[in-house]
């Protein structure tokens, strides 16, 4: 009998799928399966210790978007090229299969997918007399959040990420600086936070944030926001896709009938103002299980799974984002009102063309370059800093071209 | 100094004691508290003290995610094993050093203890080398290598205090009766330092137990303990307070309940035998 | 079977010269007291023969084979240690079991030689307790019962009864003195307790710095003191050393009359002195007086003497009492 | 017991334990000192190449690394003090007779069991969130508004945190240095007229200091490598706030993969370790030894 | 200036009635010694007395004043412990300063006095070492410097001799005598050693249980002891009570002979007994016998007897010594 050692996040995908895996092990009863689930930040941690120093722990690593282009190029993944006829491949959303590709290959099979959006309050806004026509903009998102802040009855005008972290602050003010028409790099690899753009876009973030936004917003993160907007808190949130699910879910969601979703915000630019990511799952090169492996990951990653999970928890709660078909399944429509700004958002966010300048690296809110996760982790928390009010925007902007550039400067790309 | 101590000062005193005490206290309580409540509940304000549902679902969906039997065994086999292995290693270190000091022997005490001031994440890699090519990654035994090495100082240390307070006459006593030196120590010096021992290995479990850094870096799964268990809870998507105050309960649980009972047996372990 | 010889034994810790040369003969049977000033090297030199130290040089001999070489068990002598040293965690049988034990002896053996060791120091009803749970007294018998049962050649005995109260050290004194008119073995003997060395002893061995000064049998000891050193360790009160022309008439530096030997009188007397401070005991009493000519003295009179302090009194030697010296502090024929 | 014979024996029987601590001590060390001389990325293995003391001078040279030390001293100052002062009052306080002492010893004690990561987790959420969390509701009661901790106050949210782990440690010790206080003592000092306040100044304190001195000990060696609470709640920020010099090691280990920077960091945190241990070696070696 | 007067003192712990009642009248300038078995309520009656321990019941006056309400250092005693319980982190200085310091004397004031204790204790040397860097004599003397700078209206000792060896003890002795000689204020010392109750005392009070057995001059205790308590209790070696036709004889239950109020004759006398061990200590041999009437005997002869174990002799009271008693155990006139 062949075990799988699969790493996982501990989002509620995949704690889901983790529960639905009977359905596969009894269909193939040779292969067991064992379970790490681990929070984001250690899983990559871990993951990426591993793979890097050949540990060959793992049978099946779950990998963002960020890693896929970097360990692909690598040869660190093995390209998964044995899914089983009925797997589909063209099915996948083409942002998404772009995404996890290499020459055309797939080196990780997408588990779901989102882009980011902006999530509302229906009541909030009528009250207040908003109407929302059209895609709105980062100003126009300020005068809203400003007529809907009224902290004394526990309504915080906006929620958005605080947290430093690459994939938590600096997802968003990627999108946000995108808008403002900034980049990470210029063509020569330089960091451009001295530009005008940046600052454009820092200062609205912590302009809006920082005041009208709730208390504590530095260490607020995905959850912490998802937990206060269920809790009615919100008046708007700018986040991911698949949170639409879990606020429109009357069991975890007190708002769940009022919620609205629009695109998100642009300024100069509507170019690369939403995110794209995906959770995917991928072989490590030297797995010596490649076989159930692949086996396994077609299985999650299929349409049967789709229906499965639909079948045990309904189909607002399928893993989105990566399939096509999923969003013309009238039944999934019906089930999501959600689903075709996702399918909207998802489809406008291109990994290539996410600037308004020309830029040298892959990825919307990232660049997909090794040094990425430290450098973002080290510029999101200058900017939570900032938000924090411990430096001033143009501090916390020069601190991060400072520290980028030695960054860059020690890697040698200059 | 008891000799003038009113009824009203007790009560006092009691008092104030128990408020400062409950408060120190709280973040324990109210983590097992809103481990039975229902998400909701646990983030509601204002929050509930008694007056909710009483809720066992977080528990049983804590154990149907992830098999908490499996993570506190090898929880237990990891700082027990650590320890034994230690045991044997600290006891004749110290044994020489208190019994057969030389004019080194402070030196490499402190040395040693001095081992334990370096941050772990910076010597990962080589470790993760290491363990890679000599296949120890994610073994038990490997594991309880690492925290056995991690905590040989603090053993051998509060052994070597333990030691210091046995009258040498003892050991020269069992020398006259003819005990060989694995004999003295077996049969004389264990037995009469069997509560240092026994304080020597509560600490160290203890610290074996709630060790984080290699326990979670070095294991998968086979070999993952409690930490690792723990660390799948940090922030799972949607509320998650009344689930992670479950895995928590769960997680520090043995350990408290442990820790409660050895507590007299701890003070002097703590004190490297300081305090008499 | 427990003759001892010490041959230029000497003993340096580092560059310390603790014992610088020691020779000494101990026959079979015999009761032999060291006694000195604390950090003479009494200890030392019991540990010597036992084997727990090195020596730096010289020989031990036990019935004339150098046992240098040997370890401590296998030198056949049994120590006394003045902790005791018992085991806390075994009762009383295994703690005198223990040697036996390790000897591999039959449980039968061990058994026997226990209960036969326990009967002769009366401890046969406290086998199963834990020294924890002993008097004193009880704990001297048992590490003795410990050193008994595996026959040895000799039994050496460091200040075993320093811990003890008064009371208890009188009768601890008696017992062992039985003990060794009972077994006939050899046995040294560590003290710094005048009446125990005078008492126990068939010879004392008086140590000073690493060095033995006298050997002989108390009395003799105590009647002719080779030296100074000796004259006034020996005896309590301390003897007083007069000098002066008293001693010159003596034809001698300076003379030493214990204080048991002045007798004392209100009218006369050699030696003019005041009574400083009286102490009254019953029995006897002690007069701590002045002299001008020789400074304090003692004097220890038998029973009360209605003196106080300021008296005046007079002091008169016992002439066939009086020790005489040289100016190197040797004892003059 | 100094015969040859013992003295080898106790060489020998020491030897294994100092040669497995040397070796764990000197082989990663050794590694890390020669990795701390390469360009090394584990993300790019197979271009490694010597750039000599480029790391140590981008270590050094690190706005972050100033930062960082700065907030480790703070870190470990303040979590020495808060729990060296409170222990010693609680200390006095337990030494009372009170109503149920033994229950009240326990309630005190437990934090000092509770897993790193769990004492974050249980703070960060239950207690201090801004929104829902325990201060919060405090707070609104008495009309305030609630304390953003990890904005406003971020360092001092950690230290709160690592004093609460760290606090009954220093009780549990202390509390037994006071009970162990010769009580003649204690009379003597009533004799000669001294109040409450005299005793605990000039007998209680001086007493302790012994204590006092092994609790800074063991709590420096542990709070030098801080890092689970700051994982888990703050991730080092906002900006360095909370970065100490471990965190700086891991973001350079784990978040750049950047194993040559990180070795270079890991020795220099060695060294400054050893210095903090030699001062604390002089200050044990005196109150220690008797 | 020290007079104290204890009326009906009673103390119990819990329900343990540790002292069910004392009187006792002292007076200024009076050394009084506390003697009596342990845990008989010694220093119970001392810290009573220091204000260390609430009274139960009764009154202790000192001067004519009630101080029952007073904390221990208004009372303007002091106190020296058996532990002599010195500051150990604080030099000798600051040890015999702090009393003053609390006081709130000037620097100068306490500078001086400290100075003149040190100079009546000769510690002047010694004025800043610590404690632990002191011998025992040493120690004791510091405890003693602490308390007489603060000029208490009297001193109270607990034990403070009974953790240093024989020899110190007796220059330790010497030097308390010699000191209430000097300064002539109150002292209550508690002590069991026979000698020092003897040499010391002005009056001795003997407890028994929380009990005054007897008070008085040590003399008179010596020769006539109330009760059979008293006479066993004072005197070393121990008071030989002898019953049977003997006792009848004198017209008493019992009658009491010291061993040293023996005479031994090897030819004829009252009563035959057999040596089991004789200890010749010089000046004196003390006899440990075995008498077929009245079991084992103690005897203590002045000078050297020529005498071993089993030889058979014949013992005869001085009849002018002999204490009668009756069945209570109470001293006949
Ligand atoms: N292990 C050692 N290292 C160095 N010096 C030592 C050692 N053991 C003893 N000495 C020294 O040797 C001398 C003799 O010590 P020893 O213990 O034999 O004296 P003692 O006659 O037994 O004294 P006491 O009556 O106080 O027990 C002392 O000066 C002591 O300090
Ligand atoms: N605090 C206390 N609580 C209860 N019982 C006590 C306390 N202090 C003393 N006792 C008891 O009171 C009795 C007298 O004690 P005390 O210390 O006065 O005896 P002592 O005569 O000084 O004895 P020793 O000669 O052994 O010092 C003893 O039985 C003792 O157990
Ligand atoms: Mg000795
Ligand atoms: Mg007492």
């Amino acid at each position: 009998e062949t075990k799988l050692t699969i790493a996982t996040v501990n989002n509620g995908d995949m704690i889901r799928m983790q529960k639905l895996t009977d359905d596969f092990t009894s269909q193939n009863p040779d292969i067991s399966l064992e379970w790490v689930t681990l929070e984001e930040n250690t899983l990559r941690q871990r993951v990426t210790t591993d793979i890097a120093t050949k540990g060959g722990q793992y049978d099946i690593m779950t990998i963002g978007t960020y890693e896929v282009p970097i360990w692909a190029e690598k040869g660190w993944l093995a390209p998964l090229d044995n899914l089983g006829t009925d797997y589909d491949v063209d099915d996948l959303m083409p942002a998404i299969r772009a995404a996890v590709s290499k020459d055309d290959a797939l080196y990780a099979a997408p588990f779901y997918g989102e882009s980011s959006m902006m999530m509302y309050r229906k009541d909030l806004f009528e009250k207040a007399g908003i109407e929302v026509n059209g895609r709105l903009t980062w100003d126009q998102t300020l005068d809203i959040a400003k007529k809907l802040h009224d902290p004394d009855n526990g309504v915080y005008g906006i929620c958005l990420r605080g947290k430093a972290g690459w994939g938590e602050n600096m997802a968003l003010i990627s999108t946000m600086g995108n808008a403002y028409g900034a980049r990470w790099f210029d063509e020569e690899w330089n960091p451009t936070f001295d530009g005008p753009e940046w600052k454009a876009a820092l200062d609205m973030y912590t302009n809006i944030l920082g005041n009208y936004g709730p208390p504590g917003a530095t260490s607020n993160g995905f959850n912490e926001n998802l937990s206060l907007f269920n809790s009615g808190k919100c008046g708007m949130w700018i986040d991911a896709t698949v949170a639409a699910s879990f606020v429109t879910n009357p069991k975890e969601s007190k708002v769940a009938d009022q919620v609205a979703f629009t695109e998100a915000p642009c300024a100069v630019t509507c170019t690369g103002a939403n995110w794209l990511w995906a959770w995917n799952l991928g072989i490590p090169m030297g797995s010596q299980n490649v076989e159930a492996a692949q086996k396994f990951i077609a299985w999650a990653t299929s349409k049967e799974y789709l229906e499965l999970v639909a079948s045990k928890e309904g189909w607002a709660n399928v893993p989105p984002g990566t399939r096509i078909s999923l969003y013309e399944n009238p039944k999934y429509l019906e089930a999501a009102p959600f689903a075709d700004e996702t399918l909207l958002a998802i489809d406008s966010a291109d990994p290539i063309n996410s600037t308004l300048k020309p830029k040298p690296y892959v990825g919307v809110q990232f660049a997909a370059i090794p040094e990425f996760q430290g450098i973002g982790t080290t510029v999101g928390q200058q900017f939570s800093a900032a938000l924090a009010g411990q430096s001033t925007v143009e501090e916390a902007l020069s601190a991060a071209q400072a520290s980028t550039d030695r960054t860059m400067r020690k890697a040698g790309y200059y | 100094m008891e000799k003038k101590q009113t009824p009203l000062g007790y009560i006092s005193f009691s008092a104030f004691a128990w408020v400062v005490g409950l408060l120190i206290f709280f973040p324990i309580f109210w983590m097992v508290l809103t481990s039975f409540k229902s998400e909701l509940e646990a983030v509601s304000i204002p929050p509930s003290f008694i007056s909710f549902d009483w809720t066992l679902e977080n528990y049983v969906e804590v154990q149907e995610r992830s098999n908490y039997f499996k993570f506190a065994m090898n929880s237990v086999i990891l700082a027990v094993g650590s320890t034994l292995v230690g045991l044997v290693f600290a006891v004749t270190c110290a044994w020489a050093m208190a019994f057969n000091p030389t004019k080194r022997t402070k030196d490499a005490l402190l040395w040693m203890l001095s081992t334990k001031m370096m941050p772990p994440v910076g010597v990962l890699v080589p470790i993760y080398l290491m363990f890679r090519d000599w296949g120890l990654l994610d073994t038990r035994f490997g594991l309880i290598m690492v925290l056995f090495l991690m905590n040989l100082p603090i053993m051998v240390w509060m052994l070597y205090t333990y030691f210091k307070e046995i009258p040498t006459d003892i050991l020269e006593a069992a020398r006259m009766d003819g005990a060989t030196l694995p004999k003295e120590i077996i049969f004389v010096l264990l037995p009469m330092a069997l509560p240092g021992i026994a304080s020597t290995m509560l600490l160290n479990v203890i610290l074996a137990w709630n060790e984080a850094f290699w326990t979670l870096n070095l294991t998968t799964s086979d070999a993952a303990p409690l930490t690792a268990f723990i660390a799948s809870y940090s922030s799972p998507e949607g509320l998650f307070w009344a689930k992670l105050s479950a895995a928590s309960t769960l997680a520090v649980a043995p350990i408290l309940v442990i820790g409660w009972f050895s507590q007299k047996q701890l003070v002097r372990g703590l004190t490297f035998g300081a305090v008499k | 079977m427990g003759a001892i010889r010490l041959e230029k034994v000497k003993k340096t810790f580092g560059t310390l010269d603790v014992i610088p040369g020691v020779d000494l003969d101990i026959n079979d049977g015999e009761f032999v007291v060291f006694v000195g000033p604390s950090g003479c090297g009494k200890s030392t030199l019991l540990r010597l023969i036992a084997g727990l130290e090195d020596v730096t040089d010289g020989k031990i001999m036990i019935d004339g084979i150098d046992v240098a070489n040997e370890a401590p068990a296998k030198r056949g002598l049994s120590m006394v240690f003045q902790s005791y040293a018992l085991y806390p965690h075994m009762t009383v049988f295994n703690n005198i079991a223990f040697g036996l034990k390790m000897a591999g002896e039959s449980k039968e053996v061990i058994n026997e030689k226990v209960q036969s060791a326990a009967k002769i120091l009366n401890l046969t009803d406290y086998l199963e307790r834990r020294p924890g749970a002993l008097s004193g007294g009880q704990r001297q018998r048992v590490a003795i019962g410990r050193a008994i049962v595996r026959n040895p050649a000799a039994f050496l005995f460091d200040e075993p009864l320093s811990n003890l109260d008064a009371a208890l050290r009188v009768n601890m004194r008696l017992e062992i003195t039985g003990l060794h008119q009972d077994l006939k073995t050899t046995m040294i003997y560590v003290t710094h307790d005048q009446v125990e060395a005078m008492t126990m002893a068939d010879k004392i061995v008086v140590l000073q710095a690493g060095r033995v000064e006298q050997v002989g049998k108390p009395m003799d000891l105590y009647s002719k003191p080779a030296n100074k050193f000796v004259a006034g360790f020996i005896g309590s009160p301390k003897m007083n050393f007069l000098g002066g022309e008293l001693a010159a008439k003596h034809g001698c530096h300076e003379i030493g009359v214990r204080p048991e030997h002045l007798v004392v009188s209100t009218e006369s007397g050699v030696i003019p002195a005041t009574v400083k401070i009286a102490e009254h005991l019953g029995a006897e009493t002690y007069l701590h007086v002045q002299s001008d000519e020789f400074g304090a003295m003692t004097v220890r009179a038998t029973g009360e003497m209605p003196l106080s302090g300021n008296d005046k009194i007079f002091l008169t030697p016992e002439q066939d009492r009086i020790h005489r010296f040289d100016a190197h502090g040797l004892a003059l024929g | 017991m100094s015969t040859r014979a013992s003295t080898l024996t106790g060489r020998i029987m020491s030897a294994p334990s100092i040669i497995v601590l040397f070796l764990w001590m000197a082989v990663p060390l050794g590694m890390t000192i020669y990795f701390s001389f390469l360009r090394y990325n584990l993300l790019s293995p197979g271009t490694e190449e010597w750039i000599g003391t480029l790391n140590y001078e981008f270590f050094l040279t690190d706005p972050a690394f100033f930062a960082s030390l700065a907030n480790t001293l703070l870190l470990v100052g303040s979590v020495l003090v808060i729990t060296v002062i409170g222990g010693i009052l609680l200390g006095l306080l337990l030494d009372q007779p009170i109503f149920g002492r033994g229950i009240l010893r326990l309630l005190v004690i437990a934090p000092f069991f509770i897993m790193p990561t769990v004492n974050a987790l249980v703070w960060k959420n239950l207690l201090m969130d801004p929104v829902s969390g325990m201060f919060a509701w405090l707070a609104s009661l008495l009309g305030l508004p609630a304390i953003d901790w990890f904005t406003n106050a971020p360092l001092t949210s950690i230290i709160i945190m690592v004093s609460w782990q760290w606090l009954p440690f220093a009780v549990l010790i202390l509390l037994t240095a006071l009970q162990s206080l010769d009580r003649d003592q204690k009379e003597a000092a009533q004799m000669d007229g001294a109040g409450p306040v005299s005793i605990f100044f000039y007998i209680t304190l001086p007493h302790l200091s012994r204590a006092i001195t092994v609790v800074v000990l063991i709590e420096t060696i542990f709070l030098l490598t801080v890092f689970a609470e700051i994982f888990v709640t703050t991730g080092g920020g906002p900006g360095l706030a909370t970065t100490n010099i471990a965190f700086l090691v891991y973001t350079q280990a784990l978040l750049q993969y950047d194993v040559g920077g990180a070795s270079a960091g890991g020795i220099v945190a060695v060294i400054l370790a050893n210095i903090v241990a030699i001062f604390l070696i002089r200050l044990i070696g005196k109150n220690l030894d008797n």
